[in-house]
């Protein structure tokens, strides 16, 4: 743990080592990943056919963009309301969709993240629709570019801990269980629909602050953020990562981030590249590259001899 | 606006709504009969209706736009984007039918971006667009309302696909061994039939459908890289609709589609954007699994 | 402790349980057998709520369950295992056999402890009943059938619960398997005190076990008693017994 | 363990990620004039990117002959994909890491006002939109640092409410593509009609949403009104789906139609000898037309290089490496405010005459034309015909209510 914290910590100074735009690039990596992280946190851990993530990333971006440019509160009131309006969002879509079944649950989310999306583009004297809102007046401490990175570092530090421990404790155990084998879950007690809402909740709460970590990185928001193919992009970064890893998704959105900034400067057919790497993954990585490192390493583990008794997973 | 009341603009409305219903339904009903037999949610179905569209305009530029081009692109496009489906099922597909639906979802999203990058490097950005024969040019005064002739020609095709579809799924053995497979894919493969060859013939019966789709549309819209983007949604929400898997379910969904929206436009035309996705939240919040019996 | 009366079941035109009547007492080894399709899976699914009656009552402890959802009926105090192997793969045995404690001390939503810190004796208690101790650190996807068979009742234990139910709980398991499967649910029905319903589809295998049998036909009951008089029983034999 | 194996090993795989950033960032400083182009070259409005490119490339070329300064334009290009987070990205890419000295390019108006504010703006870097035809880019939102060589919603609908208010068209009815470029074109269309001809009524609205495969049934309920005039808000590919179904349906045969862009070239082209004739519409910039020998001239170059005529984005793309030069020679140094305000007020040559930028909004001044499509066998598809031309200064907001906008 220690091993983490230092490098979190060391991250801290990138501002003064590195260039601007590298410092861009991370943040960009840094919010894309905690979005990546949140959706996994149902996809991966859950088990659940999350579709339309992108949505409550846009409730999050929206409310805050919309309280700090339509309001006269002070705009730490709007960031900070951008993850519960996410959260209430997703507590609201979420109880229509827990009622359903796997596809079906992904079409309805579908169909009313799908409405947001049309709120943000139609609402026009509140949104500016397709234009979108620039420009957002940040709080002071956040203007320098500097700083605003030191808040995003921070803030999903914070955010990874949180989630974390959530995924360590009793609930994200049985979260996990509940992806493994809901039927059976019900049998021991365990009420599948209400730990799933919860989950829901939580995992839109984290892609509101994810929504928000975007106002302050960009100054800027618009209904693409709110759009299906968003959402299924960051399925692909969850998949590249590894879906039942930890920091799995952290680690595709780097990549995909990556990869499209550096080889969408030199081709067209940036989507032909990600179609392949994902045909690849799905054949070569179904795991993802943490899954298969860690497949690696239990494989590695089991060559050198048994397990010893009460070991790591247990002991902690 | 008192005079778009009238019965006479409501019934051509009406079967406006119609014809629109019968492209939704000819691609709708290929996903659907995927989603049934292979459980397999399609999403380079989009793609390949593109697809379709290009190809059926490349056909008829390459006859001169003669009459009989229509008619060759209109056969000639469903089968080479048979040939396309033939080939990503051979090679890709068939190794991954027995993973999490999620994963081939996913799969099919990674073949829908590399189909439609493929379909910009061979055709290019340009708008095009195809000329129907003379024939079905022009439109045709119903109840005072001008239909286009070729929405009319529409009409005719729809339930023409959707009777070809019956006769195949219900008289033929391949109709028979792909229904019960799409029940029980152990006891197929357990009587002792090849079930590899005939979800391989399934999945491109399922994909010509969304070609002859693309081709069908090409006359009536430009045919540009994107169309794969709008349809897939719309072809997703009408199987929900109508109960995944279920081919007269899709007929269902999109007669509810198209007639809804169409008659919509004319009552609330602010409310015709909206429309598809509230039916969806409304149809399954009462009917969990869609109208139809559904598979899934 | 458990009365099931009259409960019926129908898929369509098929009916699955037609009138079957059950009793369990306190203590009691109840074994239900029956030929294949004779209705136990589907009269097991209804008392733990997996499926809901057409007709009938299933009263547990003098109270009324036949309405409530499976969770509700777990947290009374039943709990059980599955015909196929019903387990949770992508966990650690140990894993497995927690989550259905920490669901039964009502722990499942506890969202910042750390869970390896929770219920450890419990849970290594009860691998260590059932013979699984060696593995918990395994994926519990990674186990032998008969292995996961046991990973079941393992975790049906973890529920802490009065009554176990156990859907043909040696199914698919070679002979050896099966006679040390045997001798684990008549250990915890011995020094648990648990009172266990299990059902099998070969009765000679559960004559030496069950303290009561209760046999199955066409979805009805034909006869519940101890095993030496339901083996007399005219209409088992000739039901059953009859045939060899 | 295992799980903080999985920390430490992700963090090793972000600080890896960073070292890749680090690796590929970092640049130099270059004699040469360098020009960062973000534009969208996939997806439908990569018909519009690869036009202007090509214009662009061809006026690069034509200047890199004499030299700027005593060096030449460089450029590089980044593909958009008509997002605007991925626009954004590639804009602070060439700003602070390709150390560009202008930004040019962009279809997409959401993407054009998000890189003027948050690049731009803030990074102080001038940027032009040869394409985003949001007339809040030079208007409302304009700034210093943002420059418009293309036409807009406003210049465009001033242009043709001021021919259509001449004609006997009372009874008005409205449709278009639900987003913002319909919605901007049907309020600046509606707002100048009503101030010249107050006595004009508005029937109805109608919208579809883009990309709407189908929209027969949107015309069978606008034919039932039976308006004088049908206002269509639409660009691009749907622009196409209307004119075939105007063909279709024949509304062009008993009601006036107007619709910015329909006289376009690549719109009509594809149509073939298909298309409505006799449908209204306005544009900047037709190949064909003024008939001018420098105008012939770069058609006919254009030609030859790229075997298609070229469009308007080709022309705006032009125009554009005119201004970047000449901007820089009269500044007479590599230097961003200099450049800036070399900028206002200055006249390039342009393949159909002078174009001026205008000081106050730095919107360039540009002339609308008013035609309707007629078939011609020459080109073998419609063209405009009865050009009328109205100055910009003609329809350009004056400079009074665009500063006052921007307040």
């Amino acid at each position: 743990m220690l091993w983490a914290l230092g490098l979190w910590l060391a991250l801290f100074f990138a501002p003064l080592a590195a260039g601007r735009f590298t410092v861009y690039l991370l943040g960009v990596i840094l919010v894309t990943g905690l979005l990546a992280m949140s959706l996994n946190l149902l996809v991966g851990h859950g088990g659940a056919y999350q579709f339309h993530h992108g949505a409550f990333y846009g409730v999050g971006a929206y409310t805050a963009a919309l309280l700090i440019t339509k309001t006269s509160l002070p705009a730490w009131v709007g960031l900070a309301a951008g993850p519960l309006a996410a959260a209430f969002a997703g507590l609201m879509i979420g109880s229509l969709c827990i009622r359903l079944n796997k596809l079906y649950f992904g079409m309805i989310q579908i169909s009313l993240g799908s409405l947001l999306w049309i709120l943000a583009l139609r609402w026009y004297d509140l949104t500016n629709g397709d234009d979108g809102i620039h420009g957002i007046p940040l709080p002071e401490a956040l203007s320098g570019s500097g700083s605003a990175f030191t808040f995003l570092l921070a803030v999903v530090g914070v955010c990874l801990l949180a989630m974390h421990r959530i995924l360590e404790s009793p609930f994200g155990t049985t979260l996990r269980a509940i992806r493994d084998n809901p039927q059976r879950c019900a049998a021991v007690g365990i009420h599948v629909r209400r730990h799933q809402l919860t989950a829901i909740v939580i995992a839109t709460f984290f892609a509101g602050v994810a929504g928000v970590l975007f106002v302050v990185l960009e100054g800027s928001v618009f209904p693409d953020m709110l759009f299906w193919v968003l959402s299924l992009e960051i399925f692909i970064m969850c998949l590249l990562g590894g879906w039942f890893t930890f920091l799995g998704p952290m680690l595709g959105a780097a990549i995909i981030v990556l990869l499209r900034t550096v080889v969408g400067g030199f081709t067209e057919y940036w989507t032909l590249i990600l179609g392949v790497v994902l045909i690849l993954l799905i054949f070569f990585l179904p795991e993802g590259i943490m899954g298969a490192g860690h497949r690696l390493r239990l494989y590695r583990r089991r060559a050198a001899g048994p397990p010893s008794r009460g070991g790591d997973r247990a002991a902690g | 606006m008192e005079s778009s009341f009238s019965l006479a603009a409501f019934l051509g409305q009406f079967l406006v709504g119609l014809s629109r219903a019968m492209i939704l339904f000819i691609v709708a009903s290929g996903l659907s009969f995927i989603l049934g037999v292979l459980r397999v949610p399609n999403v380079a179905h989009g793609s390949l209706y593109m697809i379709g569209a290009f190809a059926a305009h490349a056909i008829a530029t390459a006859l001169g736009n003669h009459p009989a081009g229509f008619w060759a692109a209109m056969v000639g496009a469903p089968l080479i984007v048979g040939g396309i489906s033939l080939a990503a099922e051979r090679l890709l597909f068939r190794h991954l039918y027995e993973r999490e639906h999620l994963m081939l979802l996913l799969f099919t999203f990674g073949l829908a971006l590399i189909l439609g990058d493929l379909t910009k490097m061979t055709w290019g950005a340009d708008y095009r667009s195809i000329v129907p024969p003379p024939f079905l040019q022009g439109s045709l005064d119903v109840l005072g309302t001008a239909l286009p002739r070729y929405n009319l020609f529409l009409l005719l095709v729809g339930p023409a696909v959707a009777v070809a579809l019956w006769l195949v799924s219900a008289k033929t053995r391949f109709g028979k061994i792909a229904r019960a497979a799409a029940v029980d894919r152990e006891m197929v493969g357990a009587i002792g039939i090849h079930v590899s060859w005939v979800f391989a013939w399934a999945f491109v019966l399922g994909c010509m459908l969304a070609g002859l789709g693309g081709a069908l549309v090409s006359p009536t819209i430009s045919v540009t890289l994107g169309m794969d983007h709008t349809i897939i949604i719309e072809a997703f929400l009408i199987v929900t609709i109508g109960g995944l898997g279920n081919i007269w379910g899709a007929l269902v969904g999109s007669l509810l589609f198209g007639v809804t929206q169409s008659l919509g436009v004319l009552v609330l035309p602010q409310f015709a954007i909206v429309f598809p996705y509230l039916a969806v939240v409304l149809i399954l919040t009462f009917k969990p699994t869609g109208l139809l019996r559904s598979v899934w | 402790m458990l009365q099931v009366d009259g409960l019926c079941k129908a898929f369509g035109d098929f009916q699955a349980v037609n009138g079957a009547w059950l009793t369990v007492r306190q203590g009691d080894l109840v074994a239900v057998i029956g030929p294949n399709g004779a209705g136990k899976t589907t009269l097991f699914n209804l008392i733990t709520g997996h499926l809901q009656a057409d007709r009938g009552s299933i009263r547990f402890r003098e109270q009324e369950i036949s309405r409530l959802p499976a969770h509700e009926i777990c947290r009374r105090g039943i709990a059980r295992s599955f015909q196929i192997a019903n387990i949770f793969p992508r966990l650690s045995v140990f894993e497995n056999v927690q989550v259905a404690v920490l669901s039964a001390k009502g722990l499942s939503r506890h969202l910042l402890h750390p869970t390896r810190r929770l219920v450890r004796e419990e849970t290594e208690g009860i691998l260590e009943r059932v013979g699984l101790q060696d593995r918990r650190l395994d994926l519990a996807g990674s186990l032998s059938h008969g292995d996961k068979r046991i990973l079941e009742i393992a975790i049906a234990l973890g529920n802490e619960p009065e009554l176990l139910i156990l859907d043909e709980p040696t199914a698919g398991m070679s002979p050896e398997e099966t006679a040390a499967t045997l001798a684990l649910i008549r250990r915890l029905a011995r020094e648990q005190g648990l009172t266990i319903l299990f059902c099998e589809h070969d009765m000679e295998v559960v004559f030496n076990v069950a303290t009561s049998i209760m046999v199955m036909q066409h979805g009805s009951t034909l006869v519940q008693g101890p095993p030496l008089q339901v083996r007399a029983d005219p209409a088992v034999q000739e039901a059953y017994l009859g045939r060899d | 363990m295992k799980s903080q194996g999985f920390i430490s090993r992700g963090l090793v795989g972000v600080l890896a990620a960073a070292v890749v950033v680090a690796g590929i960032t970092g640049g130099a400083e270059a004699r040469n004039i360098k020009v960062g182009i973000v534009d969208t070259y996939s997806g439908p409005p990569a018909v519009f990117g690869n036009d202007a490119l090509n214009g662009f490339k061809m006026a690069v070329e034509e200047i890199n002959r004499q030299g700027i300064l005593g060096g030449k334009i460089e450029f590089v290009t980044r593909d958009d994909k008509f997002k605007v987070d991925i626009g954004l990205n590639m804009a602070k890419e060439l700003a602070l890491k390709e150390n560009v000295d202008v930004i040019v390019g962009v279809v997409n108006s959401g993407v054009a006002l998000a890189i003027s504010d948050a690049v731009a703006k803030k990074e102080k870097i001038p940027f032009f939109t040869w394409m985003g035809k949001s007339a809040n880019i030079t208007g409302k939102a304009g700034h210093r640092y943002v420059f418009s060589t293309t036409e807009n919603t406003a210049m465009a609908t001033k242009a043709a409410a001021t021919v259509l208010a001449r004609k006997p068209f009372l009874r008005i009815w409205v449709a278009g593509d639900d987003y913002e470029y319909g919605h901007a074109l049907d309020d600046s269309f509606t707002h100048y009609l009503k101030q010249l001809r107050p006595e004009v009524e508005f029937l109805g609205r109608t919208w579809w949403k883009l990309g709407e495969p189908d929209l027969v049934p949107y015309f069978t309920s606008i034919q039932a009104a039976k308006p004088d005039l049908v206002h269509f808000c639409t660009g691009g590919a749907s622009m196409a789906n209307v004119l075939k179904t105007i063909q279709a349906t024949g509304l062009h045969r008993n009601t006036a139609i107007y619709i910015h862009t329909a006289i376009d070239y690549a719109v009509l082209k594809p149509l073939g000898l298909n298309a409505p004739e006799g449908v209204m519409g306005t544009m900047d910039y037709l190949f064909y037309y003024p008939e001018m020998s420098s105008h012939q001239k770069f058609v006919k170059d254009f030609q030859a290089r790229y075997k298609t005529p070229p469009g308007f984005p080709a022309y705006h793309a032009f125009l554009t490496a005119q201004f970047i030069a000449e901007g820089f020679r009269k500044a007479g140094k590599i230097d961003r405010e200099a450049f800036i305000d070399a900028l206002e007020g200055l006249k390039v040559d342009s393949p159909v005459g002078k174009v001026e930028m205008r000081a106050c909004d730095h919107q360039a001044v540009l002339p609308i034309y008013f035609g309707t499509t007629r078939l011609s066998q020459e080109h073998q598809a419609a063209v405009a015909a009865d050009i009328l031309t109205l100055r910009g200064a003609e329809v350009m907001p004056t400079c009074e209510e665009v500063l006052g906008a921007r307040k």
